[in-house]
Formats: C-alpha cells, structure tokens, sequence
C-alpha cells in the first residue's frame, strides 16, 4: 500500500540560487495554506467541544444505540467487504478473462459514482422488478439496519477491491510459480504464500472500507431513512442533533467520529511504513 | 532427460517457435540468449507454468506436456530467487517437503542436509529480507534441490549479484551441480559465466533455437552472424568468393584481402557471404613469418590499438582498406615483443581458422 | 496513474488440474457476484427511467439552477484544487522538509474522514472565532453558493493531491536533473520537464477532484442548506424531489449524474491507457 | 580539469568520505564500483544534485562548490538516460540550447551536428518512448555533448544495454572522447568495460576512494583485498612472514608452500599478511622449469580443472594442501602443449609476481 500511503520522498536537494530558493518557497506556500486550513477547522471542532458534551453524548441512549449501529453494520460491512476483495483482487491481478477491461471498470464505478446515486439507485431496485421480489421473499432491506450494510458494501467495497488489487500486483507471481513447483496446486500456493505476503495490504483495505461505510450519510438517508433507535447511524445523528439545533452534540459525535478516523489513518501509516522499510 | 518437441508458444507478437531441445542426464545445459529472446518464456513453458500452443515435454521420459507444474518433479530458480519473505531460511528450505509424507523429523534432516549443503545453516533462523543476495541464491537453490528434482531450471542464477561474487557463485553452483549429478538447465545472457558452467550450451534469440553445441563449437564455429556477434567472436568479415577448389574457398575480403577458407560442408555457397576470423587464430609476426600453415593468408598492417586486457591484450591491426583485425595475444607472449602503436607487423591466417557462416 | 487505475495482469497461466479450474471458478464467483449486482442496480435505474422524465427533468428551472450551480461550483473546485495539488503534489513527492510525515497525513485525513465530520466543522469554524471574523468581514460562506466550493474543495482536494503526488512520484527526478545540468533552474526543469511529463496524471487529479466534488452532499447540507434556486446542487436535487415524492424527478437527475460519471470514468481508463503503451 | 578536495556527503547511513580526486584535461577516468559504492553519489555531487557537506570542487579552474548545477558547465548523462519522453530527438538534443543566445538557425545547426556525430539524425522526429537502448544512450550523449561542457559525466552509460552491444558502444564512445577531447568521468561496475576505456581509473567502495592509477597498475598492483577480489586477481592469498633480507620477503602460504616476494616499499610488514599472483604471472611446464627466474618459487601439482574461455585457458594447478592455483594460458600458448585433467605439472612463480597486499 506504499502507494495510496507513503512515505519519504527519495533523497537530492539541488543546488539553487535565489531563484531557486524562491520557487521552494513559493510551492512550500501551498502546502501551509492547506496545513494552516486544516489546522484551524480541526483545532474549531475541538476548541469548542467540551469534555462534559462529549460525555453526555456517550451516554444519551439515542447516540448510543447509533454508535452501535454504526460499529456493528461497519464491521459486517468490512467482512463482507474482504470477502469480496480478496478473491476479487486476487482474480483482476492474476487471471487473464475476457471483459477483464469492463469488470475492471465497474469496480471503479462505486469509486467516483456520486454516493447519492448509489442510495437512490437501491430504492429503485428494491421497488422494482427482481428487488422488490427478493423484498417480498422476506430479505427486507428497505428503512431496516440490513439496508445500511448494503449502503455501506456498494459504496465502500470497490476502495477494498482496489487496494487489494494493488497488494496483489506488488506480489511477484513467481513466489507462487516456485511454490507450485514445490508442490502447491494454484490454490495451495494461494493460501500457502500469497495469502500470507498480502496480509498487511489486506488489513489496510479493511481499514479503507471502514472508513467509507463509517462516514456514509447520503445515501443511508435516502434508502433506510433517519429513525431513531432503528436506522440512524452516527452520521445520521449529526444530521438529526444539527435540525434540532443541539449543535454541540451534533460537535461531540463528529469529535468522536474525527477520533475514530485519525486512528484508522495512524493505523494506515504504520501498517504502511512497516512495510517498505 | 530433458526433451522437448517442435515446442510452441506464443503471447502477444512474441512466439518461441519450434523449440526441439534435448538434455541428456547430468547434463549441465546453458541456454544463452539476449534479453526478451524468449529464454524465461521456455523456462516457464518446462515448469508447466504457460500452457504451451503445440508440441511435447517429456521429462525422465514421461510425457509432461499436459503435467501440472507440482507433478513435474522439476526444481525452479527464478529471476530474484523469489524467496517466500514470510517464511525464514528454513521454513524455505522446507517448503516443499511439506507436501512428502515424512516425520516432522525426517523433515528436519532433509532441511539441515540441504542447508548444510549450500552453507547457509547459520542463516535458518533469518528471514530473507535480511540475507545479502549470495545467500539469497543459496537459499533458493537448497530449496529447489531439497525435493530432489529430475531437473534444476536456474533462470539467471548470477545475473542479480554483484560482478565479483559471480563467478565464485558460479563455480560453485557447477560444482554442487556436479556432486548432485542433477541434470540442469541455466539461463543466462552473459558469455562469459557460461564458459565457465556449461556443458553443453543452446543459443537462443527471438524464439528460436539458433544452435546448441559445445562451448568450443558455439566459440569456433557459430552457425550464423547473430550467433557470431553474440558470442563477440572478434573479426566479423563479409566477402565475396572468387573461386575454389575441392579444398579451399577463395575469398576477397574487404581492402581486397584475399583468405582461403575450408569449404563448408555440403550445400550451395553463396557468392556474397560472411566469414569469422577468432583473434586467438591470427599470428602475429614483426616480420614476413618463417613458418605458416598450407594455404594460409600472410598481410601486412600497422598496429592501431593495444589494449591490456589482463591476462591478455588485444591488438587491432589495421591491414588498409576497411580491413581492421583484432588480434588476441596471452600475457607472456605479449610480454615477449614490444609491440607499440603504429609498428609495421605481418598477420598470417590459416584456411583452418577462416569459418564460413551460414547466413 | 496506473496504479489507481490500472490495466490487464502480467501473461502467465500455469497449468492446473481439477483443482486448480475449482480455485479459479471459486475466485471467479465473487467477481460475478459483484458485477451482476452492479448490473442489475444500474439497470433497475435505466429501466425505470423514461426519456420523457430526464427531458422534464432537465427542463424543470429549479433542476437546471440545480445542475448550473453543481458545474460551475465544481469547476472552480476543480480550478483551485488543481492549484493546490500540483505545488502539493510536487512538494510532497520531490522536497525533504521537517514535518513532512505529519504533512501528508494531513493531506491522508480528508480522504478518510466522513465528509459529514468535514461540514459540521466548517460550520463550528464559521460559528466561532477567527471563522466568524471573516464572515463579518464580509467574507461570507455559510449558506452561501461560494460555501459549497468551500465544501467540496476541502473534501476533494486531497484526492487530487494524493493523484498529483503519485504522478510526481512516477517521474524520475534525473529528468530534471538533467535539465538542471543542461541550464534550466529547478523552476525551469519544473515547468518545462516534469509538468509536461505530469500532464496527464494532472487531468486524472482533476477528474477524481470534479468526481468528489461533484457527488457531495451530506456536508452541503449542513453547511449550506438545501435552498431552491440558492444552494440546491444537484445531490440535493435527489434529495428534495424524493422528500417531494417525485421519484421519477429524482431518479431522472440521478441518472444524469450516472452519465457523467462514466464519462469521467472512462476519461480516466483512456488516460491510464494511452499512459501505460 | 575536475578536482575534488575532501569531499564529504552523508545520506542516510552511508556517506562518501574525504573523496580527493583529479582528472587532467581530456583524460578518460573510470570511477569503478560495486552497486551501493556511492559512485552515483559522487557523481550526483559533482554535479552540484547534492549539497557537500565538506570539501571543495573545482571544474576547470574554477571553484564551483557553491555553484548551481546549470552554472558548472558539465554534461551529464544518467542511469538509464532519463531522455525527455515529450521531446523528440532533436527537441531532447537541442533542450539545452535554447538558453544559449542562438538564433533558430544555429540552433538547428548545433542540434543537426550533433546528431550527425552521433549518428541518430534519422531519428530526428522520433519521441524517446520508439527508441531502442543504444539509440537512447547515443542521443543522451548528444544532448549533454551539445552544450559543449568541460566535463562529461557519465553513470553506467551501458549498463542497460544488451551484453554484446556493450563492447561496441563503449569503444564509439571512447573515440568520440577522443575526438572531443572532452575530460570524461565514466562510472561502471564492471571490470572488462572499464579496460576498455580507461586512461586511468579509481576505485571506490562504501563512500571511499580505495585507489587511484592507470588499468595496468590496478591490475597488477592492487592496493587490498577487496581491490584485489574486486579486479578478479584470480589467485588471493594468506600467508606468513617467516623471515627476509633487503631483497626478499619470505612467506609461507597455504599447503606450507614458500614464495618469495619483493619487499613493499617503507612501512612495517604484519607478520600476517595477503599477496596475490595473477594468473598470468605463473608459468606452466611439464617437467621441471630449466630457466626460471631469480628467487622463484617452483611447486608441482596436478591439473584439477581446465577451462577454455575462447582466446583463453584457464587452467587450475592444485598443489596439495589448500594452495589451488589459477594459471592462465593464451589459446595459442594452450595448443603448443596437451594438458589434460590429473596430468602433473610444475609452476614457477617469480618474486616480482607476488604483489603484497597492505591488509
């Protein structure tokens, strides 16, 4: 994952003059805006918290019920989520099929599809034709938690799919042509060697899926709805606390969402540097 | 031990065409060619990791051709090594005995026999990340061997260490070959680290097989120009023949030299053709040479160029006309005259020493 | 880009047996799993539209104001975001300076955190301190049309920069170096070496910035509101004309959103393609 | 014409330590190296792409220590080439003279005669991307050759390219210098390439210059070890010092052998110590030598291996106890005799022929 995450850049520092001095400067000077920008709106959220919202947030009941929503349909989420990018980035990195181009495709769409889309699109398909059978089967998605998996897996798996792509593209086929000499079948050099060798890019793709099912609104409003104790999930609550004007514990949840998130990325980047040293 | 049939295999615009390759047992089996001549394609092709398009493998005598690569009882070297980074040094080298019915024990035996072997037991508890790349083969190569294969595949053995640790890992790559008597198959790209391995050697440039011979024949008499320039034979002359006899071939050569040659064996010769002249094969004298063999050619030039080369030095002579010869002579000869740039020498030729190509 | 972005595996299909079929077949499965979901989402989207919907649509005043402040608030995001992600990119990808571990997981945070966390923080900034001296400077954002720019330039710049990185990374520095030894300053090997060069990943970045930028809309909401005729973009769109219960309306904008998105997408292939021969 | 004085850099945890080296006006000097050495380093640094931490450069006179890269006045030709993949060839060789004043028409004229010099003005339209790696190093030198530097800075300039094209490129490379008379610093790894270029040669290793001297005094006189190993001495040996005169150091090797050698000038001598003798250096006969010379050691062995290198034999004597010796005989030196695999034989190794080592 060096590539979505890395680190250093490589060593050289020419000789400048003046001019030289100057265009650093002048590019450094973008880097602070942007540094400065993100400084003062993090520094606002945690400058005009206070510990005492935050504790009251944990403990009303609502935000609770939200915060385990969120935890537990993000964890099958990431579940569900590996399950389908392992072996998916397994077969775009290794197997050659005709249409590899067009599967390739539709595993960026979710990527740059505006998530809205991808809510309204479910509605759809639920009240139509083969959705709405699968609805009246008694699999019920729509206004239920299980919607919001769906929401969470359409949206954020293709980030898993991808990264697990690029872990398996950095890993040399040959480990597993020697491993199949040494006597593996495809799938025993699979699990013996390539599984293994993958294991820290896989673990940052489920951080990436997490993060995304993590942070969905739009698209969870739109498919599941807002109610309380049922469908809201934490970003839902931020929406719910703002409309009814409660702005400090709308700051105190997205404090805690904030935190959550900077772990996810310390993980990120520690999983990362291990890696390339 | 070894052989393949008419092989074919293609991907994209490149094919190996025809491949009919055969390695005796024990053999140790150098196949050279330029990079993207289609070498590691037929490596991969013999380890049954490309589906071949037409033709048969057998290997130890049994058909292979449609044998999953784990069936094949072949040992494979890959470019890199490419040493499983999350096992250590032994956990490599055990790798494939996993999959024998042996005792936890046995297993062990085999991994510190084979550790032993190549010298790196020391290592067993390390992780290949931290072993230099001399260690690196050695372990790939006590992990290709420990499942006692039929037959060893290197695919660029030497070419990712450094220039001075080759040719004492080649050395000993030839002697372990020899002690385990495993018919081998290496590929490489350098003259000169095939000299010092092969047995018998097979050239190999855009899919084709060019010529397999000894290293001496490959040396002396390579088939045609791309075999000669890849084998950097030195004097590459193009000429046209103005005649012959049962004996000899009367070439005019470039500035009008006139060389005799022995005439190829059966076949058409065709007017305009290309001829080889090893440095080592020319004599050089101060003056008109005393003795020289029946029919041999004797011109007189000028030193261009001396090159110390170490154990030998190359001379070029420039003879007028285009015709500049190169000129190898061995230390103390060297040492013997004093030759300096723009002296007036003789160069004489014998027919013996003048091959024809084929193309 | 064709890291992110990438192309058919490397030639190599090792014989297997039975076995070996069942693993591929296995792996192969998840993949059509995968693709038939997204084919029968879309589709369900197609088939429920008509022609006669997107033509309303599209003709509705208050959906066009919706789509022309989503084209050109996006636009100027793409603008500014190419700004910054260029010198970032760059800096980033060529300079050592103190700092710059810390730096580029602050260009990482957006990327992870949820874009609702993204506007309730804008709107603390904007509610508090040196945020409201600017809006009583006149500067105003909060339920403003330039509030939206600010919205999806903070949320989208990062993808932008990450892309322009990468890009940078791809190139070798001794080009430049070169160019440095051959009279150019290292501006001049900037502009006249590794920004040609860069081109390319530079429309990727912009492409991935409109993509964000153009598909926002939880921290729109909270940020600017869902103003008609003000500060309806067109995710917000979706959102009113289903509250609305026009669903047809809403699916006809989603649609269109589709559209433009895989003409994105296959911008991005064509690019990563005509790179990668 | 380039001097360095106590050049020191530090990245990371190597670092190139008090570098002091001088190349005269219109000389060819190698900087030999194994990978990770620092000689890209080095190069980087004399280039002003890395910022000394101490010491001095001077180029042509003048001291540019401070200078940026675009006002030292050197071509530099990197690994790989690094053309500009968005500029044709004549826009790549032209590049740096667009901050020259020229008006269009010179310029055209400067880029076509370089070209020409060359030899790619066929490929004047072409983009880097459609070029083969010998057409792309002969073009990189024509962009750095075009803006006429003092020096010529060049980092494995064939290292990329293809075994047998090497040989070729390098020598056109030489005789381009030649013509020019541009003072050239050519850094390599491999040993062959840089005989055949060099006017003089250094040797480098983990950040230090080890020793500086033309090929021949390299080859025959290596300072140490790992110069000696580096240049393929081909016969390393341990030994200790048993006694001597003013003459004569008297050492006993490996097997209880004793050589004499001459006694290294100044200094105290350890009583254990290495030497090396080059393969060339022994003289090979069946019978006992009749003439050797003063103070040689003569051994009898037995021929334990014999390999034919082409205009090359390399024969090894293996003398009992763990003295094997490597003797190399040129081919027509080889033919004169039969030597076969356990045939006896004695060697006579002269004093002047057993260099000591300093470590």
């Amino acid at each position: 994952m060096k590539n979505l995450f890395s680190a250093e850049p490589r060593a050289s520092t020419p000789l400048g003059g003046l001019r030289g001095r100057l265009f650093v400067l002048s590019m450094m000077t973008f880097v602070g805006i942007f540094v400065a920008v993100w400084v003062a709106v993090i520094s606002a959220d945690i400058g005009y918290t206070t510990g005492e919202a935050i504790d009251q947030a944990i403990h009303s009941p609502e935000i609770r019920a939200a915060l385990w929503l969120s935890l537990w349909t993000s964890g099958v989420t990431v579940t569900l989520g590996l399950l389908f990018a392992v072996p998916m980035g397994y077969a775009l990195s290794r197997f050659r099929f005709p249409g590899h181009a067009i599967v390739d495709s539709i595993v960026d769409l979710p990527i740059i599809l505006p998530p809205m889309v991808v809510g309204l699109s479910l509605l759809v398909f639920f009240a139509t034709g083969p959705g709405r059978w699968i609805e009246e089967a008694g699999l019920r998605f729509v206004f239920q938690p299980q919607g919001i998996v769906l929401c969470q897996l359409l949206v954020s798996a293709s980030f898993g799919i991808r990264a697990a792509k690029l872990t398996f593209d950095g890993i040399d086929p040959r480990v597993e042509h020697v491993a199949m000499t040494l006597g593996c079948t495809r799938a025993g050099a699979f699990f013996r060697v390539s599984l293994p060798m993958a294991r820290r890019g896989i673990i940052v793709a489920g951080i990436l899926i997490w993060t995304r099912a993590f942070g969905i609104f739009g698209p969870v409003m739109i498919f599941v709805g807002t109610a309380p104790f049922k469908t809201e999930v934490l970003p839902t609550t931020i929406y719910l606390e703002l409309s009814n004007g409660r702005i400090e514990a709308a700051l105190a949840v997205a404090v805690l969402m904030l935190a959550l998130a900077s772990v996810a990325l310390v993980g990120i980047r520690m999983i990362g540097l291990r890696e390339s040293s | 031990m070894i052989r393949t049939e008419q092989l074919r295999f293609a991907v994209g615009s490149f094919a190996l065409q025809d491949v009919s390759l055969h390695v005796a047992p024990g053999e140790y089996f150098v196949l050279l060619g330029p990079s993207g001549s289609g070498k590691t394609l037929l490596v991969e092709c013999l380890c049954g990791l490309n589906r071949i398009a037409g033709g048969r493998i057998h290997i130890a005598g049994a058909d292979v051709t449609e044998l999953e690569p784990r069936l094949r009882r072949i040992g494979y070297l890959p470019q890199d090594y490419a040493l499983f980074p999350h096992e250590t040094v032994a956990g490599n080298v055990a790798f494939g005995l996993k999959h024998r019915r042996l005792s936890g024990e046995e297993r062990q035996q085999q991994t510190r026999h084979w550790t032993d072997r190549v010298g790196v037991t020391h290592l067993a508890d390390r992780f290949p990340g931290r072993l230099s790349g001399g260690e690196k083969q050695r372990v790939a190569l006590a992990r290709a061997l420990a499942v006692e294969p039929d037959v060893l595949l290197l695919d660029e053995p030497v070419s990712a260490l450094d220039e001075y640790t080759r040719d004492t890992l080649c050395r000993q790559l030839h002697q372990l070959q020899r002690d385990t008597k495993t018919t081998t198959i290496h590929v490489c790209h350098n003259f000169a680290e095939m000299l010092t391995v092969a047995d018998r050697v097979g050239i190999i440039d855009r899919g084709r097989l060019l010529q397999v011979g000894t290293p001496g024949e490959i040396l002396q008499r390579p088939r045609n120009r791309f075999v000669a320039r890849f084998v950097q034979v030195g004097n590459l002359l193009s000429g046209r023949v103005t005649g012959g006899d049962d004996r000899w071939l009367r070439i005019v050569g470039p500035g009008g030299a006139e060389f005799r040659a022995v005439a190829p064996p059966g076949g058409t010769i065709p007017e305009d053709l290309h001829y080889i002249i090893r440095p080592e094969n020319i004599a050089l004298s101060a003056g008109v040479p005393q003795e020289t063999r029946e029919g041999a050619t004797v011109l007189n030039g000028a030193i261009a160029e001396v090159v110390d080369l170490g154990p030998l030095v190359r001379v070029t002579v420039s003879c007028g006309g285009d015709l500049d010869l190169l000129v190898s002579l061995g230390k103390r000869e060297y040492n013997g005259r004093a030759l300096r740039c723009g002296d007036r020498v003789h160069v004489s030729i014998a027919p013996e020493d003048v091959h024809v190509l084929e193309d």
